[in-house]
């Protein structure tokens, strides 16, 4: 069901997310992390891609690379000061938290190869989802659709809400 | 028609209206209360209508069948509750006929007598308020016809006894007699409520479920032969209520209380701890003959207690000083005779000692009452001496009761006493213990003739005062007030009031043993022993009273007579030989043999052995239960706290949040607990996270595992 | 049962419809600059709109059940409670905003987001599919964090907030990948499916229990259930004490409400008013330890409480904690103990919060002393004292109060379903609670107040709402067949 | 409505006087005093009419108002009716709250807010008494919890708080396994009822309630419950913190009549509705009794403080009440029930007494008292019958019931008895020992202007004490009332083995 | 070949070392990357999911509102982190410890 070429990729794209990954959760330079970020998220995007959706893939590399990246680096570079270089990212409790973590790798793992997964017997032909997915969300999926258009007109007032009283509040101090 | 009998109830009513009208008084503060006259009017009319009642009671019987001289009135059910019926009901037959003369009797001449020993005294009004309901309730005593209406006068009559024996309470020692006589005579309570449900729940299982006495009477021969652990049921019963008789009858061991009662007023103890009270006893066990003549057991115990307390008494009633203590163990030591006679199954001899003793007593008593106010409130005897001559009516009593106590044909004392004697001895054929008994009621005897002679020695003969000098300065001087601070003032006789009881006892004491002249003597002159004849419908069938034997009176009585009033007479000599001619004899005894003169003096120690044994471990066990509700049962819960407390110590956490009010039930620990918890709360969200995917991890390792 | 398409749901939506409409219009207000100087109008169209969502609610209710908008939410019975009960919610909210001096300044965007949650408490406690859960979840969430931080320059207000939006982004994470476990399991994203697969599939499935407990996570955390519950306390005491008594009741209750769906829906069969556990997924114990726990720790730690608000708020993990046993219950008898139970929790934790604020306004303090000799001051301070007494009582669950048969519901569930050591600790649990709850009846009576001035708690409208609510604390705990006959109607799932 | 709905108006009476008061400015303290006494009146004389209009021969609830439902949904009942086992309590009630209120006639401090709790009190007292329902039951019990809290708390001692706070955990950790237990009656009773006398019957136990193994941890349940309230040891030490820091009369009211709850809770649950449980641990309830009462007398005699001294003596005289009803025995039950009435007139006394002495000198120190038989006399005699009342003096009222629950209790636990009747002596110990050091010996200077007891305080202790001397010589009045009804109870114990437990075992 | 059990191995990495990276960091900032890389995971699974199982297009759908959402929660998180560095003037979280207990 994937060719050999595909799974090449796969090791690439794992390599770029686990490298990126790793360079978050350990990495002691806030911005560091920010930009592996940017790594995790092509890493996980091109899975979408070797996994059929498109879409989605597109979506994730706009939404997150294109806004939330951007916003992180505002937010690094607005809340420790543009000329400050110390931007440390330290970290707490490593101690304690990597057993658990290593506890819980383990246990998804054990999950993941025991569980028998609802699994379709074809195997689904890749193929474009855009339409479909347009087609989706005005037809079956229309209330969350609109729902989402609340939230995020909810989101948007109350950040500019947050923000903007914020600035004003540094303008007086 | 009997009138007296139809209306029997006068006889307790009387005092008891007596006791309102001064009580009310006294209480409310009422006018007339003020008046003395009214007061002793209204009190000594009381127990004069109740004696008027008791007297046509007495005469009703009489007129009726010697063999159904028995009448119950009955005026309400009083408990009536499953198997369980107790009325309120009055029983009027010989016994109770005897026992409400004497109280009526005695209890008028002690009310007369009293105007005059109290007048006084502030207290005047309530001391004849509690007389009044004394009697009253002593009356209920004898003349309830069942055991819960005994039952009542019995714990009243220990109220009136509290009350007046701390008369005086501003006087601590007092207050702490009255207590004292109260708890020890509930201690005889004790076992005589554990005896009488034995008594009744075994008629029960019987079918029989009866309190009252006729009903017992009739059904106790059921009870032959039940047992209980091994033990006869109606031996056990008998020992049982007898426990409860030698609380109220001063017998050993729980004599203790009556020598301590001493300090109320002297009326009181020749009313209460001479003539009636301290005979419910014997009138209990009287009242129960049927159930002791079935428990030959019960009566060896009784009357082994009775030999032995007439004996031990008898021995401290050498050594004491204070003419009312000495009075006292010799009351001791004739209610000890009493029991002994009971013991022997000689019910009507000890009845009829009872009476006998309620008159000399009563006249002892009172004498020395009269000498006390005499003597202006002293009551030891090494400050008198040579009264005779200040008080002569006083004086000539005194002597006609020691002479009739001392046990002296043909005085009161000898017929009653001799008797019991005789019946203990004649006993001895069926069981040899109780040769044993007899001779220890004959030393008893002895010292009796010995320690009243040498009462009377020391208080009328020879010089006023002449033995002051051996009282010791460190001896601290007491009387029924209180601490006394000794003054001069010369000997007076006393007034009338007083001395008319006086001499109507003396005469009493004199020729009341007339009444019951045994047949051994009797038969002689053709003169029917009317005291035996008169309670013998009660003790019917009562295996100790030998009314075959009177055809045929063996010479050993005789003997046995004459033996007693020889020595009677010889100890009596002695006394009065020692204690007017060689009176330093006592003193050199008292040095050549300090201990036991100490011993006798301190009365073998028993109270204070009492005090060490049980009332200090009974405080110290109060104590030590008072800190375990405090520290443990309260604590019980805390304690997981205090652990826990400690180990928040050693953890470094001691801020004050524990002392802020958590020292509650669930409090401490569960107070920690919440800290604890609160601490995890740090502030961080990375440890909230933590704990939640901590929380989750962990519940997935449950399920896996 | 018929699965509706759009068109045919859009009656049913008509209440929601109402409040979206609200939504959008109050944040116009913030637009043109005189309309935005008049603080009351924002306020009076939220409540304008609340009411006729109310009113619409009513009117819908009429309607058959049915699963609208093609399986996404469920319009049953249930779902018509949980509109009444936010609508109910956000009125007092509203009020409670207008009184307390912390929210005086506040905008119109204040309002439009409070009407934003109360959306989010009925669409969530409707959903069927698992989208829709995350969806709404996530619409009540997000607009909480900014509720949450909207004392901008306050700097518990900020931190509450950031805590709330770290914690909450996480747990609905963990959430989003549990629900994706049990989709990966069944294949399907609507909770019918799901049951009709589990039942015509019984094996055991490990990732369906972890997928479960991830789940659990994420509703948990909406109700505050431990160990999910840690954010609770520092977001309910840094928030506008408003939006915190909002907060505990609101958006909670809607937590409820899906966890109670989900459970029942998708996790159990109907067996005649017993919900049988489906497969190996021993929910029942699951939720019977959670239930333990959660009130076991609210009521250990609120013994130790100093601030008003913080003790309010492991007050309510507590109350939460009896809730749960609804959850472990598992009988209709449970659904209605925790519908009775919501009720009763809205009026005595609301009227708890009304006082609070009260407190808090009168001596700008938060702290728990703040409530010393309210009792002796003055008529007024009386009155709040005796509401907060009564309150108080109901919270710990003594009659003659609403606590009480709220709690004699739930505990009747337990008992019922047989769980009878939960019953027993849970009673024991009430036990403490007492503690602490008589500690403020006795900081109210038993001493002095600091300064004796009379308590001030002007205006009528005010007191009126405190005496009302302590009426209605009363009066439902003596007089409660309206409130049962309400339970009964609503304790009914369509599934 | 044909009939007077009596039960009613004595227990909600108080409610109305309750509102009344609310109403009047604070200022108008006497205004309020007189409401107060005058909203316990209709209880009171509603009482004296039960005891002239009960009918003695049946074991029947009389006077029954209802069934009104209530709440349908629950099967819940507005049902009242009194029997043998409650119309004492119900009459000690009214007659009890009455007097508290004349003794509280000296309270100054927030007096309003005193008398409304007061008569909440009263209304859930008498509530608790008169309910058939066992859910209304419920609510009247927990209904007193509030009050008296505040009772205590705000009009307390020094320690005030940290009784009041102890009484009320207690308690409620009691109450609700009471509840459980209810819920878990209702739930698996043949029908879903709340009724008591419905579910007095066995047969509609069905399910988990056929089983031993539940029905005893039911059993358990509702007795830690009640023996909390009664209290039995170890439950008991609530019991003296509550007393002693509580203002006199609702020390009054606590022993009084609270204490009762507990016993009657015991007779009407567990031995009518789990009869066979309670025959199977009857060892316990005995055992218990015995312990309280020697352990009550022990502890009261190591007290120092007055209070805590007759607080400790009604742990005390509580044991007999358990000790009676472990008997089996007609004439342990019925002692039982009269000792629970007649502890509460004679230790309303005791409370009332040391009240007394304690608005005289302001400490209760027992050593630090005496001779105040000289400065008080009339004092001297109340105090010196109450005492001897308690010490079970034969002629007053406590010796009766006393005695007949040593004679019932004997015959079961000839033993147990045998301990217990041990405290004849300990009572008189430690009651005539506080009288000897309290009243008698020197009075001291500082007492020497004390003013003898006012007619206000003389007019609360008269009726209790004309009530102690009748039925000490006449019983029969009260032992009438009650004596049907538990001759019955005794006789519906006997199926499930009550007569083999209750022969003369050695 | 790679198994759908490799894609969800990574995602498994993903969302463990998310998990990590928001218990261990101090910073506001870093915490909510690992909260990304969370909602990151969950929206891969999801689309694994519908890739090997359901087929259909709802899980697209799925992830798309997943990244919607986060998208929406990061923008508040980061207003929301402004605001605490402006009261705080710093946004690591052992610094802005007002509430706790």
């Amino acid at each position: 069901m994937m060719t050999p070429m595909q799974d090449l990729a796969f090791a690439a794209l794992s390599g770029i997310v686990i490298a990126a990954g790793c360079l978050i959760a350990f990495s002691r330079n806030l911005v560091y992390s920010a930009f592996a970020l940017l790594g995790a998220f092509v890493g996980v995007a091109g899975y979408f891609v070797l996994l059929g959706a498109d879409f989605v893939a597109v979506i994730q590399l706009l939404v997150y690379i294109g806004g939330i990246m951007v916003l992180y680096l505002f937010a690094v570079l607005m809340t420790s000061g543009i000329g400050d270089v110390t931007l440390t990212n330290r970290s707490i409790a490593t101690k304690a938290s990597a057993p658990l973590c290593i506890v819980l790798i383990i246990l998804l793992g054990k999950l993941i190869y025991t569980t028998e997964w609802y699994v379709a017997a074809e195997p689904t032909e890749i193929a474009p989802t855009t339409a479909a997915i347009g087609n989706a969300l005005l037809t079956e999926y229309l209330l969350p659709f609109e729902l989402a258009s609340v939230l995020l007109l909810g989101t948007l007032v109350g950040t500019v809400a947050l923000a903007r009283r914020g600035v004003k509040v540094i303008k007086k101090s | 028609m009997h009138f007296f009998l139809e209306n029997i109830w006068v006889i307790p009513l009387a005092p008891l209206i007596g006791f309102l009208i001064n009580g009310l008084g006294c209480f409310l503060r009422l006018p007339y209360v003020k008046s003395r006259k009214f007061v002793h009017f209204v009190a000594c009319t009381a127990i004069f209508v109740a004696f008027v009642f008791a007297v046509g009671v007495f005469f009703d019987l009489l007129g009726m069948d010697p063999a159904h001289r028995s009448f119950t009135k009955t005026l309400y059910p009083w408990i009536s509750i499953g198997s369980l019926e107790a009325n309120v009901a009055f029983l009027a037959d010989p016994l109770s006929a005897v026992m409400m003369l004497i109280i009526t009797g005695v209890g008028f001449l002690i009310h007369v007598y009293s105007i005059g020993y109290m007048h006084e005294d502030p207290g005047f009004a309530r001391f004849f308020t509690y007389l009044n309901l004394f009697c009253f309730a002593m009356l209920l005593l004898v003349m309830g016809d069942n055991i819960f209406m005994l039952f009542i006068g019995w714990e009243g009559v220990g109220l009136c006894s509290y009350l007046l024996i701390g008369f005086w309470y501003e006087h601590k020692p007092n207050a702490v007699a009255g207590m004292k006589a109260f708890i020890v005579n509930r201690i005889g309570d004790f076992a005589f409520l554990i005896g009488l449900f034995l008594l009744f729940w075994f008629l029960y299982q019987q079918g029989h479920p009866t309190v009252a006495f006729s009903g017992i009477q009739e059904n106790v021969h059921l009870l032959e032969g039940a047992k209980v652990g091994g033990i006869s049921l109606l031996a056990l019963v008998g020992i049982l209520l007898f426990i409860g008789a030698t609380g109220k009858s001063a017998q050993i061991p729980l004599y203790v209380w009556l020598p301590d009662a001493m300090a109320g007023p002297t009326p009181v103890s020749a009313l209460i701890h001479a003539a009636t009270m301290v005979t419910a006893g014997i009138y209990m066990i009287g009242r129960l003959n049927f159930v002791y003549s079935l428990a030959p057991e019960a009566l060896v115990v009784v009357a082994t207690v009775g030999a032995l307390t007439a004996l031990f008494a008898a021995t401290i009633g050498f050594a004491q000083n204070d003419i009312k203590k000495v009075l006292a163990y010799s009351t001791v030591s004739q209610l000890g005779y009493m029991f002994l006679g009971m013991g022997t199954g000689a019910y009507t001899a000890g009845i009829f000692h009872l009476m006998t003793h309620a008159f000399f007593k009563a006249c002892l008593f009172l004498g020395s009452g009269s000498v006390i106010l005499g003597m202006h409130h002293e009551q030891d005897m090494r400050r008198m001496g040579g009264l005779k001559k200040y008080m002569p009516v006083t004086y000539m009593t005194f002597l006609l009761a020691t002479i009739a106590i001392a046990g002296i044909f043909p005085f009161a004392g000898f017929f009653s006493k001799d008797e019991i004697l005789w019946k203990t001895f004649e006993s001895g054929g069926h069981q040899y213990w109780y040769y044993v008994l007899w001779g220890m009621g004959v030393l008893g005897a002895m010292g009796t003739a010995f320690y009243m002679f040498r009462a009377v020695a020391m208080t009328f003969f020879g010089k006023l005062g002449e033995r002051a000098h051996e009282i010791a300065p460190n001896e601290v001087e007491e009387d029924e007030h209180g601490p006394h601070q000794h003054e001069h003032h010369t000997p007076h006789e006393s007034p009338k009031s007083m001395t008319f009881a006086l001499v109507v006892l003396a005469i009493l004491s004199v020729v009341g043993g007339l009444v019951g002249i045994p047949y051994a003597l009797g038969h002689f002159f053709h003169i029917p022993n009317f005291f035996e004849e008169w309670l013998a419908p009660v003790f019917a069938g009562a295996h100790g009273e030998g009314h075959g034997a009177h055809h045929d009176v063996p010479v050993i009585e005789y003997m046995l007579m004459v033996f007693s009033v020889a020595i009677a007479l010889a100890t009596s000599a002695l006394a009065v030989y020692i204690y007017t001619k060689r009176k330093d004899l006592p003193a050199r005894f008292v040095t050549r043999f300090p201990r036991l003169h100490r011993l006798v003096h301190e009365k073998y120690y028993v109270d204070e052995i009492y005090q060490v044994l049980v009332v200090n471990n009974l405080l110290r066990i109060n104590q030590l239960l008072a800190l375990f509700d405090q520290k443990v049962v309260d604590g019980f819960v805390n304690f997981a706290g205090t652990v826990v407390r400690f180990s928040s110590k050693v953890a470094g956490f001691t801020d004050n949040r524990w002392v802020d009010g958590f020292v509650n039930l669930v409090g401490n620990s569960i107070s920690f607990a919440g800290a604890s918890l609160r601490k995890a709360q740090t502030g961080l969200v990375q440890n909230y996270l933590y704990i939640a995917v901590a929380g989750v991890i962990a519940l997935m390792i449950w399920r896996l595992l | 049962m018929e699965i509706l398409n759009n068109q045919d749901s859009l009656w049913y939506f008509l209440p929601e419809s109402v409040l979206i409409l609200t939504f959008v219009v109050i944040l116009l207000f913030d637009l043109p600059e005189n309309w935005s100087k008049n603080r009351l109008l924002a306020p009076i169209v939220a409540t304008i709109g609340t009411v006729l969502f109310l009113a619409l609610s009513f009117y819908t209710q009429q309607f058959p059940e049915a699963i609208t908008f093609h399986g996404m939410i469920i319009n049953d019975a249930f779902t018509d409670f949980f509109r009444l009960f936010a609508g109910l919610t956000a009125l007092i909210t509203i009020f409670l905003s207008l009184k307390s001096k912390e929210v005086a300044q506040v905008r119109a965007e204040y309002w439009a987001l409070l009407v934003g949650i109360t959306l989010g408490i009925p669409m969530l406690a409707a959903s069927n599919n698992l989208l829709m859960i995350y969806l709404a979840l996530e619409l009540i969430s997000i607009l909480s964090y900014i509720l949450v931080g909207y004392l901008h320059n306050t700097k518990t207000s900020s931190e509450a907030a950031v805590k709330y939006v770290l914690y909450g982004a996480t747990a609905s994470g963990v959430m989003i990948y549990g629900l994706s476990l049990i989709f990966g399991v069944t294949g399907t994203l609507n909770a019918i499916e799901i049951r009709q697969f589990l039942i015509s599939n019984p094996a055991e499935q490990l990732a369906l229990f972890i997928g479960l407990l991830m789940t659990l996570a994420g509703f948990g955390y909406k109700i505050s259930m431990v160990p999910f519950h840690m954010w609770a306390p520092d977001v309910y005491q840094g928030a506008p004490t408003p939006v915190t008594a909002f907060l505990s009741v609101g958006p909670k209750a809607a937590g409820f409400a899906i966890l109670l769906r989900f459970i029942y829906t998708a996790l159990t069969q109907d067996q005649g008013g017993v919900y049988v556990p489906l497969k190996y997924i021993d929910i029942s114990t699951l939720m019977a330890v959670f239930a333990l726990a959660t009130m076991t720790l609210g009521n250990f730690v609120a013994l130790q409480q100093t601030n008003i608000k913080r003790f309010l708020a492991y007050s309510s993990i507590a109350h939460a904690g009896y809730m749960l046993m609804a959850a472990a219950a598992l009988n209709t008898e449970a659904l209605r103990g925790v519908i009775f139970y919501m009720i009763s929790y809205l009026i005595m934790n609301m009227g708890a919060f009304a006082v609070a604020i009260a407190v808090i306004n009168d001596s700008g303090s938060e702290e728990l002393s703040a409530f010393k000799g309210l009792g002796n001051r003055g008529r007024k301070g009386a009155l709040a004292a005796v509401a907060m007494t009564l309150f108080m009582v109901s919270l710990t669950g003594l009659p003659p109060t609403v606590g009480f048969v709220g709690k004699f519901y739930l505990f009747s569930a337990v008992i019922e379903a047989k769980i009878y050591w939960l019953a027993v600790l849970g009673v024991l649990n009430s036990v403490v609670s007492l503690y602490y709850y008589a500690k403020i009846i006795k900081y109210m009576y038993f001493e002095e107040a600091k300064e004796q001035k009379p308590f001030a708690l002007t205006g009528f409208s005010f007191p009126s709402l405190i005496v009302g609510l302590a009426a209605a604390t009363v009066f439902f705990g003596i007089f409660w067949n309206a409130l049962s006959y309400l339970t009964e109607i609503s304790a009914h799932l369509l599934m | 409505m044909d009939k007077l709905p009596l039960l009613t108006i004595i227990t909600f009476a108080p409610i109305l006087g309750m509102i009344a008061i609310s109403l009047i400015p604070k200022e108008k303290k006497n205004a309020i005093r007189w409401s107060a006494l005058l909203a316990t009146l209709p209880s009171l004389l509603g009482a004296v009419k039960i005891f002239m209009d009960f009918d003695r021969t049946t074991k029947a609830m009389q006077f029954i108002e209802g069934p009104l439902n209530w709440i349908p949904s629950f099967n819940i009942q507005y049902h009242l009716g009194i029997d043998g086992i409650s119309v004492t309590m119900v009459i000690l009630t009214a007659l009890i709250s009455t007097i508290c209120i004349i003794a509280s006639w000296n309270i100054e401090k927030q007096l309003k807010g005193y008398f409304i709790l007061f008569l909440l009190l009263e209304t859930g007292m008498m509530g608790t008494f008169v309910a058939i329902d066992f859910f209304l039951f419920f609510i009247f019990w927990e209904l007193m919890l509030l009050p008296m809290y505040f009772l205590i708390g705000i009009w307390g001692g020094p320690r005030r708080e940290y009784a009041a706070i102890k009484f009320f955990l207690y308690t409620m950790a009691g109450s609700v396994l009471i509840l459980l237990v209810m819920l878990a009656l209702y739930f698996y009773s043949d029908g879903h009822t709340f009724n008591m006398i419905a579910l007095q019957d066995q047969s509609l136990h069905q399910g988990p309630l056929s089983s031993h193994t539940f029905r005893m941890a039911l059993w358990w349940g509702l007795f830690i419950g009640f023996a909390i309230k009664v209290p039995v040891f170890p439950f008991h030490t609530w019991l003296p913190d509550a007393h002693v820091e509580a203002p006199t009369a609702i020390s009054v009211i606590l022993a009084g009549v609270l204490l009762k709850m507990g016993t009657y809770g015991f007779l009407r649950f567990n031995y009518q509705i789990l009869p066979d449980i309670t025959v199977d641990m009857i060892q316990v309830i005995a055992v218990l009794g015995v312990i309280n009462i020697i352990y009550g007398a022990l502890c009261a005699m190591a007290q120092t403080d007055f209070k805590k001294l007759i607080a400790y003596s009604s742990v005390s005289h509580m044991g007999f009440v358990l000790l009676g009803m472990a008997s089996f025995t007609s004439e342990g039950l019925n002692g039982a029930v009269l000792q629970m009435f007649n502890h509460g007139t004679i230790t309303a006394q005791l409370f009332l007494i040391v009240g007394i002495i304690y608005d005289r000198a302001h400490h209760r120190d027992i050593n630090g008292f005496g001779g105040l038989a000289t400065t008080m006399p009339r004092y001297a005699v109340w105090t010196t019958l109450a005492f001897f009342a308690a010490i079970g003096l034969p002629g007053l009222s406590g010796f009766i019931s006393e005695v007949l629950i040593f004679l019932g209790s004997f015959k079961t636990w000839p033993w147990l008895t045998t301990i217990a009747v041990s405290s004849v002596v300990l009572t008189a110990g430690y009651m005539l020992w506080t009288l000897q050091r309290v009243y008698l010996g020197k009075t001291q200077e500082k007492y020497k202007d004390f003013p003898d007891i006012t007619r206000r305080e003389a007019f609360c202790l008269l009726p209790l004490a004309v009530i102690v001397i009748i039925l000490g010589v006449w019983p029969r009045p009260i032992l009438s009332m009650m004596e049907v009804s538990l001759n019955a109870l005794n006789q519906s114990l006997v199926p499930y083995g009550a007569h083999v437990a209750s022969g003369l075992g050695f | 070949m790679i198994q759908m059990q490799h894609f969800l191995m990574m995602s498994a990495v993903i969302f463990v070392l998310g998990i990590y990276t928001v218990v261990t960091r101090k910073n506001v900032l870093g915490i909510l990357l690992g909260t990304e890389l969370v909602l990151n995971a969950a929206a891969l699974n999801i689309v694994i999911f519908g890739f090997y199982g359901n087929q259909t297009i709802e899980s697209s759908i799925y992830a798309l509102f997943v990244i919607v959402l986060a998208a929406a929660e990061a923008a508040v998180a980061l207003a929301v982190g402004l605001t605490l560095y402006q009261n705080f003037k710093t946004i690591d979280t052992t610094e802005t410890r007002e509430l706790k207990g």
